[in-house]
């Protein structure tokens, strides 16, 4: 069964996506299109005040005024910067710890509270002590972005690393490879698309924790771009930033996924799904 | 199970958070840090600080507001999620625009759901709405999607009435995946009560936190973020208590695949 | 260390070690300009230091700003007190709750003041245009909007009902976002906010009214916020300290003689619209502490119980 | 014998309970389409088992989804009882191949069973007694409150036919219900539909691609082509109506019959289709 891959993050549907047939693709257009209308319609309409809620057309010349800006580029960078950063550091955190919690039974058994402990924890009950810590430097924020996107990571390794297949695990121990060896041909195969799976969750959540983080603590970016908008009552470029962080997701999303397909073409998990 | 093997179970549960305590504990004493009260001197606030109107004044309208957003954001996201889930028409029209707002951030939209809802509880109810509802929106969507298409033949089959195809197929059958998004959005709903609480905030854990930090009460801070971890870890174990029930079949059918 | 170590005990140990240690700043060394950090909110309280940079007037003093914006006082302090940076921005109540919980800092220059003249301030009470609110006593019994409560701006509003007489006791203050305000006020969800520029502006323009001007009802030519830096910097590196309090006096002044480049700065770090900063009323920016006022707010903290005993005001002063 | 069906041998007459006219599939791709099933016509009359064969990929599943009116047909028409078939038709049940799936893994036995009947809105007491019996009849009495997943494939296809026969259907379509189980447990298995069928004069439209089962189970068998399907022949089962694993399979005519039916089958797999 497929589920089994995402039973913790549940099924994104690798699979459907794809097969979309192209007047779904004009669906989505004209989704997007109603929406762009809505939003232009509604404050002049008088429905919400153009100065709350400016009409579309506003929030796209004031993008057009950001992006003349270096500022704007800028943020933009710092935002990528942190959220990469951040995000490989909680990867290869999550994965080498996940991998050897999850591959010594023992070390599993005495961290697994703990884990299920400090999981909950809100992130941003973090950011007084991230504060503490850094000031309101990058760093401040990457902590929060690590943070969150490390559980994501590690529990999907643990998820993976469990699924192994036993008797995989029997024959490769039977052969006496070395750990090294068992890790590489048994333990990661499986583990991969579940790796995907955290990595994938982990881009998400590191982006939102990044704009959060430069948002309340006021690290560079374009999260406090946004509150310098804010503060400025500059309401047309604050939703202009603000369509911009929602493209970056979205477009992160969907190079993340591709990646995702890429690495785990081989892996019967994505091929069942392609025939399915 | 023997009671030496109970004792083992019990040292692995509590040996590691023990063994952490007890080095935040020795390593805080006596830190004349401003920031970095020693543990005893937080522990020490904690019941003057929480046990003394602040339950009934703050711990219980966050949570009041935290539990009207969830199950909202609950209601909101399956429902969708099953329509979505259903009409190829409806998904592909909406897909773009969803994943759209889902990549919002939602202190993002803050300001802008202060527009529409005021700022009073409906509009932290709405922020804590506007982050749950994703996890469990796409969860459903991916649930409903991945249905069997053998049991749905089976269930037109047996001329299953629309109501309880819904409630004994669908809902039952996307319960795995509901339940994982349920989980996620659980999280993002404890992180968004305490940042619809830095907004146009009168009470509130994550208000009285703000609050200790701004006058710089760093003990009865520090005594917050640990009381919102505890309530974080109660809040999993309670939906971990749920999850096993309504799961229950679904593990056993995992176990079962697993074996077979 | 501490900090390190309390780090460890937090379990975060793995990612803070990934994330590296805390930063600190450059030495004032006699060669070359010393880079000093400075951490202030993006308002326009903050536009001399911006405009004294901009004049080169840190540069004669051989320093090299390095700006870092905060969204409030509350992270600024830490940054200081921890030496992540070595000057910060902040009003005088968070400062002197700050002191009163024995935090170490030192203020080295004014920041901001009131202008003195009645509803002729830089911030005021604003309510909507067919309010029964007339003046700061009307407010009592109605739901106020602050941009942060127990801090400067309720203790001021009070003070500004006291002096109307008024009950200030009952008065129900709401915390909102300034930029959240208007919008706010509009809806009806509070009757009256204490806004400051270029939103006291904005909101004049768009049909509020104000009633009450709470910094100069305080007291006279209150000032709002200042300078400050941790005891420990002041000990360690006194002539930075005292370069940097200079070029900002010099900026201050600067600024206080030349209002129409202050609005120029304004551009340059604010997203203000260009309309509304040459018509927003500028604070006084002046060159002397004015302590019978911080003494004021000190008396208000105590007063509106944000902190039990004031501390002693030459404590902070340099 | 007793209750042994009379309808027998009445393929195509008016008194027939199923009647399957001209029906043609053509799957519609984008782009392409693809004819499955060209013209099919037979007729089952009530009471009747009739099983069909043919080789894979012959378009066995699509006749019976098309009967079960699971699926629309491109023309031609199926007609139940005189109803023509536009959706799923009341007194219809149908047992599929993939017992895993068809079964509800959330519920007990007995729920499963008992799901259609309160869809029937069959009375309490009533619904008690026909799963009671159904179970009963299955031999799966004492693991009422097992889920499906805790019993292996032979039980898991008996509480399956079990639902179809609580539901009293008049006609019960089986789609290669035994495919998936092992050999012994079929012999089992294709015993109880007979026992079944004999039992409660039901009628039974049976599909599979196994030759010899055909041969056993049925009246009358149905030879299909290879796709686009057309029917090749069909076989009448002259062999007594008390059958057994041993004796049947022993007799000459079995082994007539199967050689029989084998050769047609070898001869659609070849190509070879009717005169058009």
């Amino acid at each position: 069964m497929t589920a089994a891959v995402t039973a913790d993050a549940a099924g994104d549907g690798r699979g459907g996506r794809r097969r979309r047939a192209a007047p779904g693709w004009l669906l989505g257009l004209a989704g997007l299109a109603g929406l762009v209308a809505l939003v232009e319609a509604v404050p002049r309409a008088g429905l919400v005040k153009e100065r709350f809620l400016p009409p579309f057309s506003d929030m796209v010349s004031a993008l057009a005024d950001e992006a003349g800006t270096g500022a704007f580029w800028r943020a933009l960078l710092e935002t990528l910067r942190g959220w990469a950063i951040g995000l490989a550091v909680a990867t290869a955190a999550g994965v080498v710890l996940g991998v050897v919690i999850g591959g010594l039974p023992p070390v599993r058994a005495a961290t697994a509270s703990t884990i299920e402990f400090l999981r909950p924890i809100p992130s941003v009950a973090l950011i007084p002590l991230a504060v503490l810590l850094y000031g309101t430097t990058m760093r401040a924020t990457l902590l929060l972005v690590v943070y969150a996107s490390f559980w994501q990571v590690l529990v999907q390794v643990l998820y993976g690393v469990r699924d192994v297949d036993p008797v995989a695990r029997e024959t490769a121990r039977s052969y006496r490879f070395r750990t090294l060896t068992q890790v590489r041909t048994v333990l990661w195969p499986t583990a991969l698309p579940y790796v995907m799976t955290g990595f994938r969750l982990a881009a998400a959540v590191a982006l939102i924790l990044e704009i959060t983080g430069e948002l309340v603590i006021g690290s560079p970016g374009l999260g406090k771009q946004i509150a310098v908008a804010q503060s400025s009552g500059a309401v047309a470029s604050m939703y202009a930033l603000v369509i911009v962080v929602g493209l970056i997701g979205v477009v992160v999303n969907v190079i993340v996924r591709a990646v995702e397909r890429r690495v785990l073409r081989w892996h019967p998990s994505v091929r069942r799904e392609v025939f399915s | 199970m023997t009671a030496l093997g109970l004792l083992r179970r019990a040292l692995l549960l509590l040996a590691m958070p023990v063994v952490l305590v007890a080095a935040w504990w020795v390593a805080t004493a006596g830190s004349t840090d401003f920031f970095w009260p020693p543990l005893s001197t937080i522990l020490g606030t904690f019941d003057d600080t929480w046990f003394h109107g602040r339950i009934t004044g703050d711990v219980l309208p966050s949570l009041g507001r935290l539990a009207a957003g969830y199950l909202l954001a609950l209601a909101l996201g399956v429902g969708l999620g099953v329509a979505i889930g259903s009409v190829r028409v409806l998904r592909a029209l909406l897909e773009p625009v969803l994943e759209f707002f889902r990549a919002i951030p939602s202190p993002v939209l803050v300001p802008i759901l202060m527009l529409f809802a005021g700022i009073g509880n409906g509009m932290k109810i709405l922020v804590i709405v506007s982050g749950c509802v994703w996890p469990v929106l796409l969860n459903t969507v991916e649930g409903v999607r991945a249905l069997d298409e053998v049991l749905r033949d089976t269930a037109r089959c047996y001329r299953m009435r629309p109501h309880s195809r819904l409630v004994h197929l669908v809902l039952r059958g996307a319960s795995p995946q509901i339940t994982a998004g349920a989980r996620q959005a659980l999280s993002i709903g404890i992180i968004l009560m305490v940042i619809s609480e830095m907004f146009a905030a009168s009470n509130g854990v994550g208000f009285t936190i703000i609050q200790f930090q701004r006058g710089f009460s760093i003990p009865q801070m520090w005594s917050g973020i640990i009381l919102l971890g505890l309530i974080g870890i109660a809040l999993s174990a309670a939906f971990h208590v749920v999850e096993t029930r309504v799961l229950r079949w679904y593990t056993g059918l995992r176990r079962a695949q697993r074996e077979g | 260390m501490t900090r390190i170590r309390a780090a460890l005990a937090a379990a975060s140990a793995l990612l803070l070690a990934a994330c590296g240690g805390g930063g600190g700043s450059s030495d004032a060394s006699d060669k070359g300009p010393a880079t000093v950090k400075v951490s202030v909110i993006p308002i326009v309280d903050v536009a001399p230091v911006y405009l004294g940079n901009q004049q080169g007037f840190f540069a004669e003093q051989k320093l090299k700003l390095q700006f870092e914006t905060a969204q409030g006082g509350a992270a600024i302090v830490p940054a200081v007190v921890s030496g992540q940076v070595d000057f910060g921005f902040s009003n005088y109540t968070s400062l002197v709750l700050a002191r009163s919980k024995g935090l170490p800092l030192k203020v080295v220059a004014p920041g901001n003041a009131s202008t003195g003249a009645d509803k002729k301030d830089f911030g005021g009470v604003v309510v909507k245009a067919g309010s029964p609110i007339k003046t700061a006593k009307d407010l009592v019994g109605k739901r106020v909007a602050v941009n942060t409560l127990n801090n400067i701006n309720d203790t001021t509003v009070r003070a500004s009902i006291r002096k109307a007489g008024g009950d200030a006791t009952n008065v129900k203050f709401t915390e909102l976002a300034f930029p959240d305000m208007l919008a706010a006020l509009d809806k009806g969800n509070v009757d009256a906010v204490q806004v400051v520029e270029p939103f006291l502006t904005t909101g004049l323009k768009n049909g509020g009214r104000l009633v009450a001007s709470n910094y100069v009802d305080t007291a006279p030519n209150l000032t709002i916020a200042a300078y400050f830096t941790s005891q420990k910097t002041a000990a360690s590196k006194p002539d930075l300290v005292k370069r940097f309090a200079a070029a900002m006096r010099k900026s201050l002044q600067y600024a206080d003689q030349h209002p129409d480049e202050v609005r120029k700065v304004l551009g340059t770090y604010t997203k203000i619209d260009p309309s509304v900063a040459s018509a927003l009323t500028l604070p006084k920016f002046p060159t002397q502490v004015n302590s019978a006022g911080l003494q004021t707010l000190e008396n208000l903290a105590v007063q509106d119980g944000l902190i039990k005993k004031a501390p002693d005001v030459k404590e902070l002063l340099p | 014998m007793t209750t042994a069906p009379t309808g027998a041998g009445t393929a195509g007459t008016s008194t027939a309970l199923l009647d399957v006219r001209g029906l043609k599939k053509v799957y519609q791709g984008r782009g392409r389409s693809v004819e499955a099933v060209r013209d099919l016509t037979f007729a089952v009359g009530p009471g009747e088992l009739v099983c069909i064969v043919g080789p894979s990929g012959a378009g066995k599943t699509t006749l019976l989804r098309c009967v079960a009116g699971l699926l629309d047909c491109t023309s031609g028409e199926v007609v139940l009882e005189g109803e023509k078939v536009t959706g799923p038709p009341r007194g219809m049940a149908v047992v599929f191949q993939e017992y895993g799936r068809s079964l509800f893994p959330w519920m007990t036995v007995r729920q499963n069973v008992e799901r259609p009947l309160k869809e029937k809105r069959v009375p309490k007491a009533e619904r008690r007694r026909l799963v009671d019996e159904a179970l009963e009849a299955v031999g799966l009495a004492k693991v009422h409150d097992s889920h499906p997943w805790q019993l292996s494939g032979g039980m898991q296809q008996r509480v399956a036919i079990a639902r179809a026969v609580a539901y009293e259907p008049h006609i019960l379509l089986m789609d290669e219900p035994f495919a998936a189980v092992d050999a012994q447990t079929r012999a089992d298995l294709e015993d109880l539909v007979r026992s079944l069928w004999q039992r409660l004069g039901v009628t039974v439209l049976f599909v599979t691609h196994d030759i010899d089962e055909s041969v056993y189970l049925g009246q009358r068998v149905i030879v299909l082509s290879n796709s686009p399907t057309v029917v090749l022949e069909e076989v009448r089962i002259d062999l007594p109506d008390e059958r057994d694993q041993l004796t049947t399979r022993a007799e000459p005519r079995f082994a007539e019959l199967r050689t029989r039916i084998y050769k047609l089958v070898q001869q659609a797999k070849d190509g070879h289709r009717p005169a058009e």
